[in-house]
């Protein structure tokens, strides 16, 4: 075809496309709409680059896997939907605390339980920041467009790598189903971080001691260093310790590796907030019909601003706070009750009025939904 | 002259991290020496080599060992070690599980890594209850065997772990109790030595929990008793089921090589590379 | 911005002819979209494929009034039929649609169906047919875009027989 | 605690056992064919009859604390 730089890809197709561009090599998952089509493609393509594919017997598994595969030195990663997310949140918190890189891609369905499989959602925003018990700080992108699903990709295996942490790609069945154009980028564009190997000789090397970030830089497994790793609360050697001054230490590192770096972590777009009367705040699939609102407000001569985070978790309090400071309004359309409306109500502190725009039928909410909501706030 | 059968032990323990927290008289300790020594006569990398394991008592035991070593989450070491084997098969890696681990909240996973013949090796360290949280029945309990959440003896019929295993695809199967250590030690080398799954199951004392609650008195006593209810290969072949009541089967139950997984997948990305597939 | 809906039942490869629509609108250097709908309803009920073709930035993917609408079954004209603007263009395949909805807008009866079979010898053409027919009708996309797209969509060795197809469909309609 | 066999036997063996390791389970004395090893007053496994070693290895290998290590003292040493 005459134009190679553009091509139609559908958003699960771009996000096993960044992947690999990433460098993922491993990938282990189980069948489940609607985010079966990475994984046709996982088994499709990796091994054309010489990664390796496993379809495990369960999301359980898939899970376990994926950080055996990381330990073992492989870029890796598992995708799945709704029940799927939940099965994995135990071995999700156990990636967590052992500080290892992995990817997680969650295509939101319609839930609670099975609910509608095949329409689109937004209901596991809070379960992608809470879902595993205990504390931790995690980080979530979430997409609003086939391109941006492919760049998220590829910079959530790299934050993953540089905080050694999981990350989820927090996108909805809109994103995962939809095609567009996507220009994909020349390989040498592409930043692509590589694990941190541990500089200490063998035998010194302390895995689980922070650097100046607060994160560790553990070996592969094979490379000599015969280090311990652990679900239970370790210390630095990564031995089991019920020592309170070093369990309060590894705790608080898990949360701080993430506030403390989130400048670095964060992303958002903002359009238009400067002069706003009211900001409209979305994110993923949804973000399209805020964006369109937005437009057509604009286009009435109403003073409507758009804020999307990109990076949804850690959730950035202060430019949240600026974004909206002043404003008569902030709008939040989502397709769930209102879960990131609560995240925006704790910022705004009572001081700008949170319009929570929920939609919980198994469609879309439309340009023309989100319009009436700013509209009506005159 | 050196002594028949000594090996250097010490060398494949992570010695700072004794005393382990085993209690006085526990068959883990037992088991995990066979291993050492089967790792040992094998001639495995100790940096080449990872051990894992999920979680109970017998999964402490991965942190006692000087190999790249995974305490991973209740029941799921196998589908860690499928990650691990899969991403990087040139590494030879061991599984370490119970009874409880494997069978019940695992067992899903004990039936898959076995139907891919997937190159682990995993020992199940089976004493017949769930010692970590101090006596509960497990998969293994015998029937009428007492327990904490079976005070009145228990009901469920037990799993016969080899013969599931075996079922499921697994190419090396072998059972042996600790009272039998030099046995299970040679099991394990055949088990290390095969390239495909490997099951052992290591029949162990739990004298606080299950010897305790059930009067089977000590440690040495629960070892004897198991090896007198123990019935080779060979002599199970000409007893009646009625016979083999009660009893276990012990020797290498099954060994028939076939393909491994990660070796299989090694054809798939030749296949993929060649241009095949759809 | 256009609007475009093509609808039928399972099977009719109705989001083949979305995909292969939206591929020409890239040759055009036009922004698309390509939605549609998925589960149950994709095996067998009403099967719809949503395009959006832009020359700006396309916020809301989905049609919100369909420009065109393709109606290859009773069911889907009469769902979706109320998604056309007005003075939007309906294109039905008689074989399925025997009673053409009221619209406000123009309405193509083509033999879509009917067409594939005589000029293809097989039925499973007439979602290329469709596309010939649509274009030709709505001038979506450039002619040699449409051709190119389907080109690179069909499986190898089916290309002349669908390019057959897609002229059949360009035909129907007439200059 | 290391204990040395010194009398008319062929070959020489050392049984130490770590005190430290050692949980006082009493397998090591039983699996001991020839009585070398007894418990103490303190519950620990002691050597009380280094002469009759015969280096089988037995309580080396079924203690279950990696507590016992046997070796053989070189005839010239």
């Amino acid at each position: 075809m005459p134009n190679q730089s553009r091509v139609l890809m559908q958003g699960n197709e771009a996000i096993l496309e960044g992947a690999l561009a990433a460098g993922m090599r491993f990938y282990a998952g189980y069948p489940i709409t609607p985010s079966t089509e990475i994984a046709e493609l996982a088994a499709e393509r990796l091994p054309k680059v010489g990664g390796r594919f496993i379809q495990m017997e369960d999301e359980i598994a898939s899970m376990a896997a994926v950080v055996g595969g990381s330990l073992a030195g492989v870029k890796s990663m598992t995708a799945t939907s709704g029940p799927g997310f939940s099965l994995k949140q135990e071995n999700l918190g156990y990636a967590i605390h052992g500080d290892i890189p992995c990817v997680v891609i969650n295509v939101q369905r319609m839930g609670p339980s099975t609910g509608l499989p095949t329409s689109p959602a937004q209901g596991d925003m809070q379960q992608a920041r809470f879902g595993s018990h205990g504390d931790y700080g995690i980080i979530a992108l979430t997409p609003s467009s086939v391109s941006e699903a492919y760049y998220l990709t590829i910079r959530a295996f790299n934050l993953s790598e540089q905080f050694r942490v999981p990350v989820i790609l927090l996108t909805d069945e809109v994103i995962g189903h939809m095609r567009e154009a996507v220009s994909l980028p020349d390989p040498s564009e592409l930043t692509v971080a590589e694990r941190r190997k541990p500089t200490a000789p063998k035998g010194e090397h302390k895995p689980f001691a922070p650097d100046a970030k607060g994160v560790p830089t553990l070996p592969n497994f094979g490379d000599g260093y015969r280090f311990h790793v652990t679900g239970l609360i370790h210390a630095e050697d990564g031995f089991a310790t019920s020592n309170p001054k070093l369990v309060d230490q590894a705790v608080r590192r898990l949360t701080n590796k993430i506030t403390d770096n989130i400048d670095e972590i964060y992303e958002a777009e903002q359009r238009e907030i400067a002069d706003a009367d009211i900001v409209v705040f979305s994110y993923g699939g949804t973000a399209r019909a805020a964006r369109r609102a937005v437009r057509m407000a604009r286009e009435k001569g109403l003073k409507v601003g758009f804020y999307r985070p990109i990076t949804i978790w850690p959730f950035h309090d202060e430019m949240v706070r600026n974004a909206i400071a002043g404003k008569k309004a902030v709008i939040i359309p989502e397709l769930n009750l209102g879960q990131m409306a609560r995240e925006v109500e704790r910022v705004a502190h009572g001081t700008t009025t949170v319009i929570p725009v929920t939609k919980v039928t198994g469609e879309i909410l439309t340009p023309a939904e989100i319009l009436a909501a700013i509209e009506e706030v005159r | 002259m050196a002594i028949a059968g000594k090996i250097p032990t010490r060398k494949y323990l992570r010695q700072d991290r004794l005393p382990h927290i085993w209690c006085p008289g526990c068959g883990h300790g037992i088991v995990m020496q066979a291993l050492v020594r089967a790792i040992h006569n094998v001639g495995l990398s100790q940096d080449k080599t990872v051990i894992v394991s999920g979680i109970g008592c017998s999964s402490r035991a991965s942190g006692y060992m000087d190999f790249d070593t995974i305490h991973t989450t209740h029941g799921r070491a196998l589908a860690f070690a499928t990650g691990i084997k899969m991403a990087n098969p040139e590494l030879n890696v061991i599984v370490m599980t119970g009874d409880g681990d494997a069978s019940a909240i695992g067992g899903n996973h004990l039936i898959h890594a076995a139907r891919r013949n997937i190159g682990i090796t995993c020992i199940c360290l089976n004493n017949n209850i769930y010692g970590m949280t101090s006596g509960q029945f497990s998969p293994t309990t015998p029937e009428c065997a007492l327990a904490t959440t079976a005070p009145y003896g228990v009901i469920d019929p037990s799993f016969d772990l080899c013969k599931l295993v075996q079922a499921a695809g697994a190419s090396y199967v072998a059972r042996g109790t600790a009272m039998q250590a030099r046995m299970l030690e040679k099991y394990i080398t055949n088990a290390l030595k095969n390239d495909g799954f490997s099951f052992i199951e290591a029949i162990d004392q739990c004298p606080t929990y299950f010897g305790r609650k059930n009067k089977l008195g000590d440690a040495y006593a629960m070892m004897k008793r198991q090896q007198e209810t123990s019935v080779s290969v060979s002599k199970a072949a000409a007893m009646t089921p009625a016979e083999l009541e009660g009893k276990q089967v012990v020797g290498e139950l099954w060994n028939s090589p076939r393909p491994e997984y990660a070796k299989s997948y090694d054809q798939v990305i030749a296949k993929a590379q060649q241009g095949g597939g759809r | 911005m256009t609007q475009i809906m093509l609808t039928g039942s399972g099977g009719q490869g109705m989001i083949l002819a979305g995909i292969i629509l939206a591929k020409a609108g890239i040759l055009d250097g036009l922004n698309v979209t390509q939605t549609q709908s998925y589960g149950p309803e994709a095996r067998g009920g009403a099967s719809r494929a949503e395009v959006i073709l832009d020359t700006d930035e396309i916020d809301f993917p989905k049609v919100v009034a369909a420009d065109v609408i393709l109606a290859m079954t009773q069911e889907a004209a009469d769902k979706f039929s109320p998604k056309l603007r007005a003075g939007g263009t309906l294109i039905v395949d008689p074989a399925g649609v025997h009673t053409v909805p009221a619209v406000d807008g123009k309405v193509h009866v083509v033999e879509i169906t009917k067409l594939a079979k005589e000029v293809t010898g097989r039925t499973v053409s007439a979602n290329i047919v469709a596309l010939g027919a649509m274009n030709q009708a709505c001038s979506l996309v450039s002619p040699a875009a449409l051709a190119a797209a389907v080109a690179d969509s069909v499986p190898k060795g089916t290309e002349a027989v669908n390019q057959k197809a897609l002229a059949a469909g360009i035909a129907a309609i007439g200059a | 605690m290391t204990a040395l066999a010194t009398e008319r036997k062929p070959r020489l063996f050392t049984v130490e056992v770590n005190t430290t390791y050692c949980k006082g389970c009493e397998i090591c004395v039983q699996v001991c064919p020839k009585n070398v090893l007894a418990m103490n007053d303190r519950l620990k496994a002691n050597v009380v009859n280094l002469k009759d070693c015969t280096g089988c290895l037995n309580c080396e290998i079924y203690c279950p604390d990696f507590a016992i290590n046997v070796e053989e003292v070189e005839a010239n040493a």
